[in-house]
Formats: C-alpha cells, structure tokens, sequence
C-alpha cells in the first residue's frame, strides 16, 4: 500500500502547446489509475501554476465558443471538482497585473467543494520537493 | 537496475524530442534499466506505421523496432491523442500498445525516474 | 512596403519587430500575441505597442484566453477574422507570421 | 477579388495555427476571395483522413469539406512531408491533394497575398 | 513572362523546429516549379539568414551523424550549388560572436560557384522591400 | 532534493531555472539549450552559467549544431547519452525537461 504524489508543474501558456491541457487531462486520468495498480496502491496529483502558466487560470476563456475546445478553465474546474491539490504562484498573478477577481478559484458552479490557492512560490519550491515525481510542462 | 519513466508530448521530425527520447532510452536499455515510453499529444505520431525512410526527416521507426527485441522497453500512445488525429488501431507501429491517459501514472508510480518532455 | 506583421507569441519575435521598418507597418495581435495587448508586465504595456505602427489583436483569439475588449490597450483595436481579410487585401502588400 | 496563398507548417492540435489557417480561409472565401493551403511539415496531419471528433482536440475536417464545396479553397499537402510521418495516398482526407514543394511556389506565384506560417 | 521573387527570411534556429528546413528545400524546389507555369515565368527566391537564424551557418554540424537527418548546413550548400542567393546578417553574427571562418560561406567542395555574403540588416531590409512575397519562419 | 534539469531551449525557460533552488542542482543542456554552453551573445555568456549547479552539455546535440568540445564554456562538462543515464540514476532524483 502506496500513494506516489506527482507534482504537475505548468509554466507554459493555456493555447499555443497542448502542454498544459495534457497536463490538466493526464492530473485528472489519476481518478481511474486503480485499474492499473494494486488494491491500495494510489496516485495523488498535485497541480501547480506558474511562470506564464498562471495565465490558464483566467476565467471566462471562450475557446469552446470561437474553436470548439475545451477551455482550460473548465480543466481547471473539473480538477477541482475532483478535489486535486491546485496552486497557484502569487508573484507571478503580481507580475502579470492578475487580479485575483480575475482568477478561477473554485467549482461550485458544477458543486465541487475544493478551492485552488495563491501561494508564494516558496510553497510550490516545497510541493516540488516533497513529490516522488515532477512533470513540468 | 532501475525503470525509466518517460513521457514525451513532442511532434515527431523537427523537434527531435522524440528523437532524445528515443536515444535516451536505448541507452537506458543498453545499461540494464528497463523504459516506458508514454507517447501523448503530437507525439503519438510517433505510433504511426508505415513511416517512409527520407534524409530529411527522422526515421525512428527501426530503432524501436530494436528496441521492443529486448524486452526492456515497451511503447505506449495515448488513445484519445491518436484517434482525434485519425491514427486508429490498425494503423498502428507493430508492437506499440495504446491505453488511456492513466497508464501513463500507472508507470510513473513503479517508475524510478520519470522524465516529462512537455512541451511541442 | 505596406507590411502587415501577424504576431502570434508573446516571448519570441520582438527582436525581429524591434528592426522592421515599412512605410506602413499593421501589427496584429493574434493566438499568443494577444498577450501584448493586455497584459502589463510589472505595471507596464509591451514595449512592441511603443513602435510606429498600427495595431490589431484577433478578438476570437482574445476571448478564448479570457480577456475582452476592455482589457485591451487603448492603443489597439480589436477587428475579426472577417476584418483580418480586408487588412490584408486592402491596407498591407506583405504579410509576415511571427 | 484576389488570391491568398497560406502555408502552414505547424502541427495539427495545440498550436492553433492550422485552426486560425482555416478560419482566415473560411473569412476570405465568405467575402469571394480564393485560397490556396498549403500544407508542410508537421502541418501535413491535416491531411490525414479519418480524424475522430473530441471536444479536447480540434477537429477541423468538417470546416474543411464544407470549404471544399464553395470551389474557391484547394488544399494540398507536401507529399514527401506526409510520406515521412506514414500517411500514403490512401490515408488522405478526400479532396485533399498532395504534391512536391514546388506546386507552393507556384502557388505564390499567382496569389495576391502570401502568409507563410512556418513554425510549429 | 514575369519572374515572381520569393523572400525566404529564416530567423530560427536549425533544430528544434523543421521551419528553417523547410524554408530552405522549399527554395531549392524552385528548380522545378517550371512543370506549374506557363513558358517563360519564373520564381526566383533568395534566402536572408537574420537574428538567431545566422545559427543554421555554421560549418561542421554533424546531424547526419548524430540522427540520421541531413544538415541544414548541406541545405546551404545545395542552394549556392544552385545559384540560389544567400544573405547572413552581419550585426547577428557579430552579436552571438560568430567568425566568418566558421560560416559556410561557398559550396566549392561539391562543385558550387555561388558565394553566401555577409551583409548588414539594412541590405536585408532592402531585398524584404523588393521581393513579390515574404516568408519569414 | 536531488534535481536534474534538461534544458532544451535558449530563448524560454530562464525565468524557471532562475528560481529553482535544489541541494544539489545539475543542469544537463541538450537540443537548443547547447548554445547556453557555447554562444557568448554581446561577448557574455549565458547567464545561467552563473547559477550554483554542476553543468553538462550533450555532445551529440553540440556536434548536430556545429560545436565541438572546444567551443565549450569551461565551466561545462561534454557528456553522453551513455553519460547521461548515469546521471540520472546515480545522481539525481528528480528529472525536469525545460
């Protein structure tokens, strides 16, 4: 019986790799890894923002209306919704004049109970260290 | 001996992503450790048969094919990935299988090293 | 030349735009680029919006990463697809992508 | 009315480039202009037949087909660029040509207006 | 008859994206884009290496070696065997501290007259402004 | 930790590196990152170089752009595939792609 946490770290913006979007849909593949593994045995995500990463937690990203996509905005709610761990890096929401108004800081409007969080980047220097694997993109 | 975790998100030919990825793990193979190799994204053209040899493109398709021999790699494309770009079952690389996104944590977890190349 | 420069990242190019000169220059904002036009980095606009030029961004690919009009510079104006076709017969002889 | 030449090299999904390809297409045949689309490099996914429909991934065959019937849009693929990555003449999406980089010269030769898209 | 040139503008590096390969065979296939034309009408291109793009001009470069893939420095040498004419920014390869010495400047070894020329950006701006079409990568 | 960096690009990714803080840091250049091992742009070199980390280069990406040992910074050291497998296993617990 083990949980291995993987720290998904995205630095890169929401639309001109699938990078972030990979990551998003790999963090939450983690809520079917059981049929992989032995009884017990688990996957914990952590995700993470930031650098220009933080840019794919604005809200209102109409990519579904102009591009038929998925937005990254309803990656991040349904990771949300699935309780994974979500920070965000407060010096870099400073850096890019993000308010935090302007952020998507939670799913209730599809009944998930967990909140991302701003953080200091000392925080994600932490997560990254205490994972067994990082995966940044 | 320790097992090599790898997930590659690059396009084939060009980036030569897929090309470190793919010389990484042979020597990785050649030292004793076994390789997973996790194809997603633009890398899953990488799974594609039938890739014609020229000079001016990376041909990687031989040395995979040297590398299933061993027994100490195996190859893997994300399914989703591969079908929205119109890859389906049979036009896969011998060899190579084809799981959904979780078989990919499913590795990291036994792995003992995982080496993400996220990006295009 | 009439030149019309599509401007698609936010971290590559400037180097290039920085040397180009044209008679008549349209920059356009577009994917990525959009940035430029809406983000002040450390409370300042993208030194590109200080060049002699004309400036656009693609209001689809604004949209798609959460900004709208009003996040625009003041500076910019934001024109369609639909816009983007006419800028390219009608105002500028040569097209670049960067 | 004049005549658009794009080329677009970037690979399909993620980038969005062949997606604002298509679109600028759509945009210019809807106001009676031509366009040409060339297809290179990694570009040449597009041409790939068969793309299966998710709402993760672009899917740009169905505004393609349907700029196909207003017989101002022809779209043609690097044939030695989609050799390369395994998609023959059998895997390609109908209506789609392919041909050697010289037919995206002379594309160029002829067009009012070229955009070269050339990166990934 | 009329002769259309084609301004290939290459500004990025060799390897990690296929755009500065493909600019080059694209300009080497105007060797036979005749078959498309009408007798008498031309395409003529000239490539003009600037910014971090000079970077594809230097000697030695050992791709086929490495990866099996043919270098963009062969590339070079089969567009000055053709008479195609290539520019190198001076003020860039100055920048990134590159000599002349490490440039291939000329494709004698395989029989080509043709000479690559070091030029300012000013000259490069001048070929941007009187070719028919740019295509810059 | 034990973090092994594979920086693979010379125009992104020093913003990451800039910050990232490990007991013991190695940064492995490969692909477009050799030129931080090998171009002193305006006569400086990569700032990078000044970070407290242990720095290899790929020589088979060095050779592919040009470059040979000798080009090399000497605060750099050549390795190979072979090499860099070692390093992974043996020296590092953590691996990131940059």
């Amino acid at each position: 019986m083990a949980t291995k946490r993987l720290g998904f770290i995205i630095r890169g913006l929401p639309y001109k790799t699938e990078a972030s979007r990979l990551a998003m849909t790999h963090a939450i593949a983690s809520q079917s890894v059981e049929i992989y593994l032995e009884d017990g045995d688990m996957v914990e995500p952590v995700v993470c923002f930031v650098g220009d990463g933080v840019l794919n937690c604005l809200k209102n990203q109409q990519a579904m209306k102009h591009y038929g996509i998925t937005s990254l905005e309803q990656h991040i709610k349904n990771s949300l919704l699935l309780d994974l761990k979500v920070l965000i890096c407060k010096e870099d929401i400073e850096r890019l004049g993000i308010k935090e108004a302007s952020l998507i800081m939670d799913a209730e409007d599809i009944g998930g109970e967990t909140k991302a969080q701003i953080v200091p980047y000392s925080e994600i220097q932490k997560e990254m260290e205490s994972v067994d694997h990082l995966l940044l993109s | 001996m320790g097992k090599l975790t790898i997930g590659c998100f690059s396009s084939l030919v060009g980036s030569l992503s897929l090309d470190f990825a793919v010389k990484l793990s042979e020597a990785a193979v050649k030292k004793g450790h076994t390789v997973d190799l996790w194809l997603s994204g633009n890398a899953t053209m990488l799974s594609k048969k039938g890739q014609k040899a020229f000079k001016d493109y990376s041909h990687l398709q031989k040395p995979i094919q040297e590398l299933f021999t061993t027994g100490s790699f195996q190859m893997t494309a994300c399914e989703a990935c591969a079908e929205a770009r119109g890859y389906h079952k049979e036009d896969t690389m011998e060899g190579c299988k084809r799981f959904s996104m979780d078989w990919y944590l499913a590795s990291c977890f036994s792995a003992d090293r995982v080496l993400h190349i996220g990006g295009d | 030349m009439k030149l019309g420069v599509l401007m698609s990242d936010i971290r590559t190019g400037s180097d290039v735009i920085g040397r180009l000169t044209a008679e008549k220059l349209g920059i356009i904002f577009v994917g990525n680029g959009i940035y430029h036009a809406t983000v002040k980095e450390d409370g300042k606009a993208s030194s590109i919006l200080g060049k002699s030029a004309t400036f656009y961004v693609l209001s689809e690919d604004l949209e798609s990463r959460g900004f709208s009009s009003s996040d625009v510079d003041s500076r910019v104006k934001p024109v369609t697809y639909s816009d983007l076709v006419d800028l390219i017969f009608n105002d500028y002889e040569k097209i670049v992508w960067l």
